[in-house]
């Protein structure tokens, strides 16, 4: 059977965000994929040293829509690292709070579109029906749906009223039902069973070469989790087990992340019962020149931020390193040898957020100019007679 | 393992490699090494000592250019940066990108966005930046001045 | 005096109930996920506004062949109704083997939209139209196996005019046990014949766009998406006439025929609602497995006289 | 009014196209689909391919590779087709206006039929923008 290139992407129904793979396809097998990104290639890096310090926790939080309280939380730790200085106690709750929150709808949002990506759009509808009431939380806590804008070096923007969490408990008692008969509905689904198991396996070993972070790895078998590695915020005042399969197929992927979204309420309630008192930010008025690392567990995996400073309240380097930076290469691994039909939810499974990782690289060898939709289709077609000769000839 | 362990045979191992150990607190160690011991200490740290490679970090100070390889290790919550300094004008260094499949893409970033060569890298080729950037123009880079005419920069407002 | 038959009932009558039933579908789908559903004239309004819309035609298609693939689904579309209106009133004798003609020209639609996917030269619609075929060549044998039943049981009659006299005098084939097999196993193909959701793999929208239809804008879609309404009309009619004694409209009789219809309506779209998309290899085994030992057993059962 | 236009106010087909955006404002717009606020009651559904499109759905400042992109997306989308820019990013770049790598801002690439404010817009937002936008083809606005 000839071999065919089909390009997913750059537009494409299956994600929000453009990214560009190139599957070489023989037959309905997918034989090689050709990552190609930068379509969201905004230049933060260089934006954030023409801001000060705090003017940049706006820039940050705009890198990606879901996660958008984990890039600054990571990187108000670093700050913090810079000047070696402790958050108050209440700031750290607070913290975690809308971490935690975060976690929750970002997971059901990839519940939702992986329900959509396979044709189910049943679980799609009612998964972001669910989601609405964690945005609805969200929203009465820090006053946007997302974007919460909560964060600041050296603390919290905006407290938490006592009036609030009454209202916020009464709220997330409410989805605990529906998520569990979500959860039954959707892991003992016989075709979902079909059609999510034994596709995409990342082993142990490849999740390890390809240092893969989050759920990616964790339903791998590799037990990496930021969040009990190196305990920050009040992750280590609230007691929660992290979740680790052996299969690393889609299937497993899934799994953790709902079992993830029962930690992380468990955490909030937690959280929001004990809240201490005190002060919420400490007010740092200037940063010592030297350099700083701060990491935090986002809903992929680890958001890992770098700041130096020189003296002046402008950093003078600021490297962003996203979570799916490393999570999408392991595409490699996992695509290859599957169906066309499975690919795109095996490229979906990683919860690949293109925002994030500006920064892809392409990962084939031909670094062939490439155009838009029609253009690509003729150049692929063209790609297609290249290789028929080349079939032929050998 | 234990962290004393971890500094105790970086140094042993590699004592004429490393110009200075800056051992800032219980969670960060800044490590500065000659630019061609690269391969062999990150060599040693991810495959021996089980680190996971993080991601590495170029800066474009006024004097030098300077990349930092983060390796965390989870078990003992302690994260190694390897401090390399290479010269401002020609940056070149030898590429980790076949000993840690993590590094390709760090790597092809920082060639096209500060300028720095890595010898040996699979598939060294420009990529987020779109093709109409002219070549040699570095926007990371310290020096970098609006080469776009058309580009509109205010809010017209 | 057929050609009027063939505008009145053939055309216009089913069009508009193929699009009704289309709005039914629809808003049962939103219904189940707690959404409030279009509004009553939205598929009508979908065609108007793709008949006024521009058509492009791609540059590395075929262009005779893109432009009249979809009037052939239609034209075969609009025969099958007239054949099945003409039979279900008895207006006239028609000839011997007509369902044979029925099952051929049912097949039609779906070869259209085969040719139009490769006449577009888009590598997506050609993954899509090979889908199809594949999907075609599954469900077509247990489809055939479940018309049988009604055949032998009526005593070899090859005229739908006799099936239908048949069940009138001793009762719906679908009381008898081969009956309801038959029937289980053809709603099954029907689902695959019209391409809903757990064997829409030709135009999985999330995998290959929009499959055959990708390069499709404006007229032809329009006619593409007609066939298709009208199609969700003409198969369930088909098997009613078949299993359950057809439509008659004199007195009570027509409630009878329109919960019928909507019987069928409900079962394809709950199906289409409760499962996600199964991939060509997993369709294809579920065809020639279980769906075809149902036929076959009902095939039995019909020969031994149940 | 033609019955043609008449018609696509009643039915327009929905593609989203995002060009450099953080994809906050492409998953409100998906969240317009879900229950709660629910579009498909304007006979709005999201077009699969950008050859049955009517309302392109633009987000995000629009960098340099995704502007190639663009104009031929819109070149190949059939006439008559509405542009409705969604979010600070694609009104005005935003917070990204002086990034080297998004040079011109949208309405400067192609014609811009309405603006939709927010970052990200609410869908209550959004539906308004798209109501506005019927009633602005319409002449009632």
């Amino acid at each position: 059977m000839a071999r065919s290139v089909i390009p997913i992407g750059p537009y494409h129904p299956l994600q929000e965000e453009p990214e560009f793979f190139t599957l070489t396809v023989d037959g309905e097998t997918v034989v090689d994929i050709e990552v190609n990104l930068g379509y969201n290639h905004r230049g933060i890096e260089k934006l954030s040293e023409r801001k000060t310090f705090d003017q940049s926790t706006f820039v940050i939080e705009r890198i990606c829509g879901i996660c958008s309280t984990s890039h600054p939380f990571a990187y108000t730790r670093a700050v913090e690292d810079v000047i070696p200085v402790e958050v108050p106690e209440r700031a750290k709750y607070i913290r975690t709070i809308i971490a935690e929150g975060e976690r929750i709808h970002s997971h059901l949002l990839w519940l939702g579109l992986a329900g959509h990506f396979l044709g189910y759009n049943t679980v799609y509808m009612w998964v972001w029906k669910l989601r609405e009431e964690i945005l609805d939380v969200m929203e009465i806590l820090s006053g946007n749906r997302n974007n919460y804008a909560m964060f600041k070096p050296g603390g919290v923007r905006r407290d938490i009223k006592e009036e609030d969490i009454p209202v916020v408990m009464r709220k997330i008692d409410s989805i605990i039902p529906t998520i569990d008969r979500l959860k039954k509905a959707i892991l003992d689904d016989p075709v979902l069973h079909v059609r999510l198991k034994g596709i995409g396996v990342l082993t142990k070993e490849e999740a390890i070469n390809y240092c893969a972070v989050g759920p990616t790895s964790r339903a791998s078998g590799v037990a990496r989790d930021v969040r009990k590695d190196a305990p920050y915020g009040a992750y280590d005042r609230v007691e929660w087990d992290m979740i680790v399969t052996e299969h690393g197929d889609v299937f497993d992927k899934a799994v953790v992340r709902i079992l993830e979204t029962y930690e992380s309420i468990k955490i909030v309630k937690t959280c929001l019962q004990n809240l201490p008192g005190g002060d919420i930010d400490l007010n740092i008025k200037d940063i010592p020149p030297g350099e700083g690392i701060g990491a935090h567990e986002a809903p992929r995996g680890e958001v890992f931020h770098y700041v130096r400073s020189d003296g002046t309240n402008r950093p003078a380097r600021h490297k962003v390193r996203a979570p799916s930076y490393m999570n999408i290469p392991t595409c490699q691994a996992t695509v290859i040898g599957e169906t066309i039909s499975d690919a795109t939810i095996i490229l979906a499974a990683v919860d690949p957020c293109y925002c994030c990782t500006e920064r892809m690289a392409v990962r084939d060898s031909k670094g062939a100019r490439l155009y838009d939709t029609k253009e690509l289709i003729r150049l692929s077609q063209q790609k297609t007679e290249r290789i028929k000769r080349k079939m032929g000839i050998k | 393992m234990t962290r004393e362990d971890v500094l105790k045979g970086l140094q042993e191992r590699f004592r004429d490699d490393i110009i200075d150990l800056y051992d800032r607190s219980h969670k960060r160690v800044y490590m500065e090494i000659i630019p061609d011991a690269l391969p062999r200490v990150a060599m040693y740290i991810f495959r021996d000592l089980g680190a996971r490679f993080n991601i590495a970090s170029g800066t474009d100070t006024r004097t030098h250019m300077e990349i930092l390889y983060h390796f965390s290790l989870e078990e003992i919550n302690l994260i190694i940066s390897l401090r390399v300094k290479l010269d401002r004008e020609k940056p070149a260094i030898a590429s980790i990108a076949k000993l840690i499949i993590g590094a390709n893409w760090i790597e092809r970033e920082m060639y096209e966005l500060l300028g720095i060569q890595f010898i040996g890298h699979p598939d060294l080729r420009r990529l987020l930046l779109a093709d109409e950037w002219p070549r040699g123009v570095y926007p990371l880079r310290t020096d970098y001045e609006e080469w776009d005419k058309s580009a509109v920069r205010d809010r017209g407002v | 005096m057929y050609i009027v038959y063939l505008i009145v009932y053939g055309l216009i009558l089913t069009a508009v109930l193929g699009l009704v039933a289309s709005w039914i579908d629809r808003k049962i789908t939103a219904r189940i996920q707690y959404r409030k559903g279009p509004p009553f004239f939205q598929p009508w309004i979908d065609i108007v506004k793709l008949l006024g819309k521009e058509t492009i035609i791609p540059s590395g298609a075929s262009k005779a062949v893109f432009i009249i693939t979809p009037l052939l689904g239609f034209g075969s579309v609009v025969m099958v109704s007239t054949l099945l209106w003409a039979n279900n009133n008895l207006l006239f004798n028609s000839f011997l083997g007509d369902i044979i003609v029925v099952i051929y020209l049912l097949a039609i639609p779906s070869i259209a939209i085969m040719i139009g996917g490769f006449a577009s030269g888009n590598p997506l619609g050609r993954i899509g139209a090979s889908r199809e075929m594949k999907l075609l060549l599954g469900y077509e044998l247990p489809f055939i196996l479940a018309i049988l039943v009604p055949i032998i049981k009526s005593g070899f009659a090859l005229k739908l005019a006799d099936i239908l006299s048949f069940q009138a005098q001793n009762g719906a084939f679908a009381l008898q046990a081969s009956g309801i097999l038959a029937l289980v196993a053809a709603v099954l193909c029907i689902q695959a014949k019209l391409g809903l959701v757990p064997f829409d793999i030709a135009e999985a929208e999330t995998e290959i766009i929009a499959g055959p239809m990708v390069e499709y804008s404006g007229a032809p879609l329009a006619v593409f998406r007609l066939t298709k309404n009208m199609l969700l009309f003409t198969l369930p009619f088909f098997l009613i006439i078949l299993f359950l004694g057809g439509f008659n409209f004199d007195g009570i009789h027509i409630l009878y025929s329109v919960l019928k219809y909507i019987a069928i309506l409900l079962i394809i779209t709950v199906i289409r609602n409760t499962n996600p998309r199964l991939r060509i290899d997993q369709a294809m085994r579920f065809f020639w497995g279980p769906v075809t030992g149902i036929a076959v057993v009902a095939v039995v059962l019909a020969v031994i006289g149940w | 009014m033609s019955l043609k236009l008449r018609a696509l106010l009643k039915s327009p087909w929905v593609f989203h196209l995002s060009t450099g955006s953080c994809n906050n404002c492409d998953i409100e717009v998906l969240d317009c689909l879900t229950p709660r606020y629910d579009i498909e009651r304007f006979g709005m559904l999201l077009a699969p391919s950008i050859k049955h499109a009517d309302v392109l759905l633009i987000t995000g400042s629009c960098n340099r590779k995704s502007v190639i992109r663009l104009k031929r997306l819109y070149e190949q989308a059939p006439q008559p087709c509405l542009v409705v820019a969604i979010g600070e990013c694609s009104m005005s770049r935003g917070m990204f206006i002086h990034s080297y790598n998004c040079p011109v801002p949208l309405d400067k690439i192609i014609p811009v039929n309405a603006y939709i404010p927010g970052c990200p817009p609410k869908p209550e937002a959004i539906i308004m923008g798209a109501v506005k936008l019927i009633q602005k083809v319409k002449g009632t606005l």
